[in-house]
C-alpha cells in the first residue's frame, strides 16, 4: 500500500497491478472493512512514456467515504487479473476498459469489444490515439479536415456514385454483380 | 386485491372518465406554446444596444465548429452576399470570395494565372518583421501587402497566418472584414441577378441594357478582357431587386438606364485606370 | 323451378357482392373509431386534420396503403406469401354471409349457420400461419405459430360456449335463434356464463387486446405481418377490423337479440320499415361492442402467451363444459 | 499548417492469427453464415451468427446452437428496445436460453470528447448521455469539478440543484411506469406520463432555457436563479402531479394482467444485485437500502428529512412499486426544499477558464437509474486529463442475461423495462 491520500470524502492508495485481486478481496471480505460494493472501475492512461492505471472505487457502510484503489499496469504489457469472480458486475467495466484502453483482464470470460465494432483495431481512449476524420480509413485519417482543403474535393465521390446498376441487380436476383465500379473503398476519398 | 377484476375495472373506469375529460393536445400551428423568457432553443444573433447585429459574418465560428453544424449567410463589408455551408449544396458558394473565406481552395474564375500567384516570401516575411511580427499589426501588414500586389494573394495570407500563429480562418476573416481585396483587381465581372423577385422587378430589362452596353451575352467576355457578364441568383437576396453586381459591389434597385450608366461609368474608369498604369 | 334457382343464385351473388363492398367502409369506420376513441382516452385529440374533425383519416390511410410499394422478401416463398393475405381476408369476408342484419336481410340463411360461421372463421388461422411461414422471418414465424396455437385453442371454448345457447333454443339457424330470443328474452339472461366465455374467447380469436399475441408489437414487431407492405398488409389490416365487426355482430345476434329492440315493439313493423328498424338496432348494438373492444384496447396490457393458453385450457374450457352441463340439465328438468 | 501522420495502428493484445482462428472456428462448429460460393443460406437457424470466429468463451457459448435452438436479433431497430440496443436472444421455441446484449450503436465517445473540452464545456457534453436524467448528468461532474477546483457552490445554488434534480427524478420515474406498461401492450399510461413530463420540462425550461438538454449546472453554482415563471409553473404542477400519478396507478398497479406478468418475474436477490453492480431503485427494490443521497450525502441531502425506501420482492413489480414510492418521496423532498430555500447568490466566483491544480476527484449522485459517478483527473490544464463516467443503466443491463434464461420472449421487454435502462447512458 503506497501513497495514501485523502480528500474531503475519498481515501485512496496505490497498489501494484498484480495484487489487485488479493487487495480487493481483503477489502471486501474482511468484516471490519466490508467494502461490499464496487462503485466504479475505470482505466487511466498516463501517457506514452508512463503506465496505465486501473482505478477501483469501493463503498462500505462502515466507512464514511469512498475508497479509491489505484492499480498500476505496465503499458508495454497491459495485463491485470480480472475481478469478475468477486463482482460479476465488473464484467462490463472490464470490457469497456479493454475496448477503450486495451488492457487485458486475465480470467475474464467475455473480454470482447463492447462499444466499438469487433473488427476495430485501436483503442480510442489511449493518449496516443489521434482523433481521426469521420472516415477513419480515408487518407485524411488523423487530420483536422479544416486544415486539409484538398480533402474537401468530392469529385471522387461523385464519380463513385455515378454507376448505372444493371436492372437485374435492382431486383436483387444477382447480388454482387455489376457493382465493381461502385465500391467506395476503391475511391481515394470517401464521402464525408 | 380483494376481488379479481377490480383492478381491471378501475383501469376501465379511468379510461372511460378520461374519454370525456378535457384534452391536453396543443394544436400547434394555431395554438402556439408559451415560450419561456429564458428560452434559448432558437438560435438568434446577439444585438448591440443600438439594435444592430453583433455578428459580423466572419465565419470563424462556422469554421471551427467541430460538427459543422453552423450554416450562415450575410453581407460582408462590401455588401457582397456571402454564405458559409457545404459548397456542394449551395450554388451560392460559387463566389470565389466566399470559397476562400470558407477555407476552400479558391475556384479560379478569371485570370487563373494570378490565382496561385507566387508571392515574394522573403518580402512578406520582411514586411511582417517590419511591423514587429505582432498579431496586432495584422491590418497594417494587409495594407502593405495589398499595396504591393493590388490584392491579398492567398499564399501571402497563408504566410502571414503561419508567421503570426493566427488560425488562418481568422486571417481570412480579418482580411475580408477589413475591406481588403481578395480578388485580383483586373477584369470586372458584371453579374445580373436572375432570382424570382428580380425577374419580376424588371431584371430582364436590366440584363438587356447591359448586354447592349457591353455588347456581350451572359457567359461571354468583352474582346479586351475587361468585362464579363454573368447571370446569378444570389446578388440581391431579393431585397433590392433588380440588382446587379460588379465584382463585389452590389447596386440596387436599378433600372435599365441606371444599370447602363453604372456599367459605362465603370468601363470608363477602368479604361482610364488601365491607361494610367 | 329453373327460374327460382336462377333467382336464388342472383340473389346470393348480389348479397355477397354487397357484403364484400360493405367490408371496406366498415373497416374504415372502425379504424376511425379506434383512432379517435383511443386518442380521447389517452387525453389526446387524435386525427383532426383530414375532413371534418379528421373523419377521413382512415380512408386516407387506406388509399396510402394502396399507393405503397409491394415488396416480397428475397427468401420468401412467393406463392404462399402472396396467397396468405387473400386467405385471411376471404375467411373474414365469407363469415359475413350468415350475419343476420335484419329480418330477411341475411345473405345466406343456412340451417346450420352457426356451424358454418365457426368453420369459416377458423380458416383465417391458415392464412396467418402461412404468412408467418412464408415470410422467412423469425418474428413472422413466431407470430404464425402463436396464431396457430392461440386460435386453435380458443376455438374450442368459443364453440362450446354457445352450445348451451343452441341447446336452449334448439336451432343452429341465426334467424330462428333471434326469433327464439324475441319470445323468451335475450340469451344474455339465460346464458351469462356462456356470454362471458364467448366474449373473452372471441377477443382472443380476432387478436384484440388483451389477447393480441400474434402481432404483439413490443415483442414480435408485427408478427406474421412484419414483412408485408402495401396492399397485402392492407388486406391483413382490413381483415382484422372486419373480423372485429363480425365478432361483435355475432355476439349481438347470439346473446343480445340481434335486430330486436330492447323493448317490445308498440306496433308490429313489417316489410321494408321493419328491415330498416332491425338494421338500426343491429348496428347500434354492434358498434357498441366495437366501442367496448376499443375501450379494452386502450386500457389493458397484453397477457403473456403462456397465460393466454392457460386461460383457454384451464379456465374457459372447464367453465364452458360446466355451463353446457347445467344448461342441458335445466333443459331436461324444466323442459324448456 | 500542422499535419499529423495517419493514426498508427495500435496492435490488439488478443488479436488472433489465422491458424488460431481456424482452430477456434472448428472447435465451435461454426460455418460461415453465407458461403462464399452459391447464393444459398446455410439454413434458417444459422442466420444471425457472425461470420468470424468467436472471440471469447462466452461468445462461443451464445453463438453455438444446439438442436432446436435459434437466434433472434432484437434490435437495434426494434419497437421496444428503449433506443438503439441489440439483444441477441437464443431461444428454444419461445423459451429464452441465453441473451447477449450487443452495445455501441449509440456510442459517441463522450469521455474522449470531454478530455478535449474545458471544464465548463464538459457540462454540455454530458447532457445527452442519459437523456432522461439530464440534471443528474450535470450534477456529478459539477460536484467532481468543484472538489478539484476547491470551491463550494453557494447554499441557494445547492438548493436549486436539489430542486431541479428531484423534479427530473419525478418525470424520469413517471416515464418508467409508462414504458413498462407500453412494453406489455398498454397504450395509455405512457401518454399520461408524458403529460406529467411535459409540465416538468416546461417548468425546467422556464428556469434553464431548454427543454431536454438543460445545460443548467455550472462549476460553482447554477446558471440562473429561480424566476416567477418557474415558481408559478411549479405551483400549478404541484397541485396536479399527485392526481396524474394516481391516474396511472389506477391503470397499472391493480391490474390483474399487469400483476400476473410482473410479480415473480425477473427476481433479483439483494446479494445478486450487489454483485452485478445494480444500483438505484432496482437495488432498493431488492431490499438493499443503498441510496447515495443517504449513504454519502452530497449537496444538501443531509439537511432534508427522508428515509430510504426499500421493497422486498426484487421482481419487476417491486421495481415498479419502488419507482412510485420514490416519486412520492421526491415530491415530498421538493416541498421541503421550497420551504427551506435560503436567499443569496447562485454562482460562486469562477474564472472563465478553470485550471484546477493537478489532482483527482470523484463525484457521485443518485440518478433515477442508480449510482451515477464521475471520476475526473486534472493535470493542471484547462481540460480534464481523464474524465470517466459510470452510468448506472450500463451496469444494470448486465442483470438481463442473468434474469432471462427460462423465461419467454415476451418477458424480455417487461423485465428490461422494469430495469429502466436508457441507451444514451448505456452507450455514452
Amino acid at each position: 500500500m503506497r501513497n495514501l491520500w485523502t480528500d474531503e470524502d475519498t481515501v485512496e492508495f496505490s497498489i501494484p497491478g498484480d495484487r489487485n485481486v488479493e487487495v480487493l478481496g481483503t477489502l471486501r471480505d474482511d468484516p471490519d472493512l466490508a467494502f461490499f460494493m464496487l462503485a466504479d472501475a475505470a482505466a487511466v492512461d498516463y501517457g506514452v512514456d508512463a503506465h496505465f492505471e486501473v482505478v477501483y472505487h469501493l463503498f462500505s457502510w462502515k466507512h464514511p467515504g469512498w475508497l479509491r484503489v489505484r492499480a498500476r499496469v505496465d503499458r508495454s504489457e497491459p495485463r491485470i487479473r480480472s475481478i469478475t469472480d468477486m463482482w460479476e458486475g465488473a464484467m462490463f467495466h472490464e470490457r469497456e476498459m479493454y475496448d477503450m484502453m486495451g488492457i487485458v483482464f486475465e480470467g475474464n470470460r467475455d473480454l470482447r469489444r463492447i462499444y466499438m465494432s469487433p473488427d476495430y483495431r485501436s483503442f480510442p481512449l489511449r493518449k496516443d490515439f489521434v482523433l481521426p476524420d469521420d472516415a477513419a480509413d480515408s487518407p485524411a485519417a488523423g487530420v483536422n479536415p479544416l486544415e486539409r482543403p484538398e480533402t474537401w474535393d468530392l469529385s471522387h465521390f461523385r464519380e463513385a456514385v455515378a454507376v448505372t446498376f444493371p436492372p437485374s441487380d435492382l431486383r436483387g436476383d444477382a447480388p454482387g454483380e455489376g457493382v465493381e465500379g461502385g465500391d467506395f473503398a476503391d475511391s481515394e476519398s470517401r464521402p464525408r | 386485491m380483494a376481488f379479481p377484476g377490480i383492478g381491471i375495472a378501475r383501469g376501465l373506469a379511468t379510461t372511460f372518465r378520461n374519454f370525456f375529460a378535457p384534452k391536453v393536445t396543443r394544436q400547434y400551428p394555431e395554438q402556439r406554446p408559451e415560450i419561456p423568457d429564458r428560452w434559448r432553443g432558437r438560435l438568434d444573433l446577439i444585438y448591440d444596444p443600438f439594435g444592430e447585429h453583433k455578428c459580423e459574418v466572419c465565419f470563424q465560428c462556422a469554421q471551427v465548429c467541430p460538427v459543422e453544424a453552423i450554416d450562415m449567410s450575410g453581407f460582408d463589408s462590401q455588401g457582397n452576399r456571402i454564405r458559409y455551408g457545404m459548397p456542394e449544396i449551395y450554388d451560392e458558394r460559387k463566389d470565389p470570395n466566399a470559397y476562400r473565406r470558407a477555407g476552400l481552395a479558391a475556384r479560379p474564375m478569371r485570370n487563373p494565372a494570378r490565382w496561385d500567384e507566387e508571392v515574394d516570401a522573403p518580402w512578406v516575411d520582411e514586411t511582417i518583421d517590419g511591423f514587429g511580427g505582432r498579431p496586432e499589426s495584422l491590418v497594417a501588414i494587409f495594407r502593405a501587402t495589398q499595396g504591393r500586389y493590388g490584392y491579398l494573394p492567398e499564399q501571402a495570407l497563408r504566410r502571414i497566418s503561419d508567421r503570426l500563429s493566427i488560425h488562418w480562418a481568422q486571417v481570412f476573416g480579418a482580411a475580408g472584414l477589413g475591406g481588403f481585396r481578395l480578388l485580383p483587381a483586373d477584369g470586372h465581372v458584371v453579374t445580373v441577378c436572375d432570382c424570382t423577385s428580380c425577374r419580376f422587378a424588371g431584371g430582364p430589362a436590366v440584363l438587356a441594357a447591359i448586354r447592349e452596353e457591353l455588347g456581350i451575352g451572359p457567359g461571354e467576355e468583352t474582346p479586351d478582357g475587361a468585362f464579363s457578364l454573368e447571370v446569378g441568383t444570389d446578388v440581391g437576396a431579393g431585397t433590392i431587386s433588380p440588382a446587379i453586381r460588379i465584382d463585389t459591389l452590389v447596386y440596387g434597385p436599378v433600372d435599365a438606364d441606371q444599370a447602363r450608366h453604372i456599367v459605362s461609368e465603370r468601363r470608363r474608369s477602368a479604361v482610364s485606370a488601365g491607361s494610367g498604369s | 323451378m329453373d327460374f327460382e334457382l336462377l333467382l336464388g343464385i342472383g340473389r346470393f351473388l348480389l348479397a355477397t357482392t354487397l357484403l364484400l363492398l360493405l367490408t371496406v367502409p366498415t373497416a374504415f369506420i372502425i379504424i376511425q373509431i379506434e383512432l379517435k376513441v383511443i386518442a380521447s382516452m389517452n387525453l389526446r385529440l387524435g386525427p383532426n386534420r383530414i375532413g371534418p374533425s379528421g373523419m377521413f383519416q382512415s380512408t386516407i390511410h387506406g388509399f396510402k396503403v394502396l399507393a405503397k410499394e409491394d415488396t416480397v422478401p428475397d427468401q420468401a416463398d412467393r406463392g404462399t406469401f402472396t396467397l396468405a393475405p387473400w386467405m385471411v381476408y376471404m375467411a373474414a369476408a365469407m363469415s359475413m354471409l350468415v350475419i343476420p342484419f335484419a329480418p330477411g336481410a341475411v345473405a345466406a340463411d343456412f340451417n346450420i349457420g352457426i356451424v358454418y360461421f365457426f368453420a369459416v372463421l377458423g380458416l383465417s388461422v391458415v392464412g396467418l400461419l402461412v404468412a408467418g411461414w412464408a415470410s422467412y422471418n423469425k418474428y413472422s414465424l413466431l407470430g404464425g405459430l402463436r396464431s396457430a396455437a392461440q386460435m386453435v385453442s380458443y376455438e374450442i371454448p368459443l364453440t362450446l360456449s354457445i352450445v348451451g345457447a343452441v341447446v336452449l333454443a334448439g336451432t343452429l339457424n341465426f334467424s330462428e335463434l333471434i326469433a327464439w330470443q324475441r319470445d323468451h328474452g335475450w340469451l344474455l339472461i339465460w346464458q351469462p356464463i356462456g356470454l362471458g366465455i364467448f366474449y373473452i374467447a372471441s377477443l382472443a380469436e380476432i387478436n384484440r387486446t388483451p389477447f393480441d399475441m400474434i402481432e404483439a408489437d413490443s415483442e414480435l414487431v408485427a408478427g406474421p405481418f412484419t414483412e408485408y407492405s402495401g396492399m397485402r398488409f392492407g388486406f391483413f389490416f382490413f381483415a382484422e377490423y372486419v373480423a372485429l365487426f363480425i365478432m361483435s355482430g355475432i355476439l349481438v345476434s347470439l346473446f343480445f337479440g340481434g335486430w330486436l329492440a330492447p323493448w317490445p315493439l308498440p306496433a308490429q313493423l313489417d316489410g321494408f320499415a321493419g328491415t330498416l328498424y332491425g338494421i338500426f338496432w343491429f348496428f347500434l348494438k354492434t358498434y357498441f361492442f366495437i366501442f367496448v373492444a376499443v375501450w379494452l384496447r386502450a386500457t389493458l396490457p397484453r397477457v403473456r402467451v403462456d397465460q393466454l393458453m392457460g386461460v383457454a385450457w384451464k379456465v374457459l374450457l372447464p367453465l364452458a363444459l360446466v355451463n353446457l352441463f347445467i344448461t342441458a340439465i335445466a333443459v331436461v328438468v324444466f323442459d324448456l | 499548417m500542422t499535419r499529423t501522420d495517419p493514426e498508427p495502428r495500435i496492435p490488439d493484445p488478443i488479436e488472433l492469427d489465422a491458424a488460431e482462428e481456424a482452430r477456434l472456428r472448428a472447435a465451435a462448429g461454426l460455418v460461415p453464415a453465407r458461403p462464399e460460393s452459391g447464393g444459398e443460406y446455410a439454413g434458417f437457424d444459422q442466420v444471425g451468427i457472425p461470420d468470424r470466429p468467436p472471440q471469447t468463451d462466452r461468445e462461443r457459448e451464445v453463438y453455438s446452437l444446439d438442436e432446436g435452438e435459434m437466434l433472434i436479433n432484437m434490435g437495434p431497430q426494434h419497437p421496444s428496445t428503449h433506443g438503439v440496443m441489440r439483444l441477441v436472444v437464443k431461444v428454444r421455441g419461445e423459451i429464452i436460453v441465453d441473451i447477449d446484449p450487443v452495445l455501441g450503436y449509440l456510442h459517441r465517445g463522450i469521455e474522449k470528447l470531454c478530455e478535449n473540452a474545458t471544464y465548463t464545456t464538459v457540462l454540455t457534453y454530458v447532457d445527452p448521455m442519459d437523456y432522461l436524467s439530464t440534471m443528474h448528468n450535470e450534477h456529478a461532474p459539477a460536484i467532481a469539478f468543484e472538489k478539484l477546483y476547491g470551491i463550494k457552490a453557494p447554499p441557494r445554488a445547492e438548493y436549486i440543484r436539489a430542486l431541479v434534480v428531484e423534479l427530473n427524478r419525478v418525470f424520469s420515474h413517471g416515464l418508467m411506469m409508462g414504458f413498462l406498461a407500453l412494453d406489455m401492450g398498454g397504450l395509455t399510461p405512457i401518454l399520461y406520463s408524458f403529460i406529467n413530463r411535459d409540465e416538468i420540462v416546461d417548468m425546467l425550461s422556464a428556469i434553464s432555457g431548454q427543454r431536454m438538454l438543460f445545460n443548467f449546472f455550472r462549476v460553482g453554482g447554477v446558471n440562473w436563479d429561480t424566476n416567477d415563471e418557474f415558481l408559478s409553473r411549479l405551483g400549478t404542477w404541484r397541485s396536479r402531479v399527485l392526481k396524474n400519478i394516481e391516474m396511472n396507478e389506477d391503470m397499472i398497479t391493480g391490474n390483474e394482467i399487469f400483476r400476473s406478468r410482473t410479480i415473480g418475474m425477473g427476481t433479483l436477490t439483494g446479494d445478486q444485485a450487489i454483485s452485478l453492480g445494480v444500483t438505484g431503485p432496482n437495488l432498493r427494490a431488492s431490499g438493499v437500502p443503498f441510496d447515495v443521497r443517504k449513504a454519502k450525502p452530497y449537496s444538501i441531502y443531509d439537511e432534508l428529512e427522508f428515509d430510504v425506501i426499500t421493497h422486498e420482492g426484487g421482481d419487476s413489480y417491486s421495481r415498479y412499486l419502488q419507482r412510485i414510492a420514490e416519486i412520492k418521496q421526491s415530491i415530498h423532498l421538493i416541498d421541503q426544499i421550497i420551504d427551506k430555500m435560503p436567499h443569496g447568490p447562485v454562482q460562486a466566483q469562477v474564472p472563465g477558464i478553470i485550471r484546477p491544480r493537478p489532482g483527482r476527484a470523484y463525484g457521485a449522485v443518485e440518478s433515477p437509474r442508480g449510482l451515477y459517478s464521475v471520476y475526473a483527473i486534472s493535470d493542471g490544464g484547462p481540460t480534464p486529463y481523464r474524465f470517466r463516467m459510470r452510468d448506472p443503466s450500463f451496469i444494470s443491463l448486465q442483470a438481463l442475461p442473468k434474469l432471462m434464461p427460462g423465461r419467454l420472449v415476451a418477458d424480455t421487454m417487461a423485465v428490461m423495462a422494469s430495469l429502466d435502462p436508457v441507451m444514451g447512458g448505456v452507450d455514452k
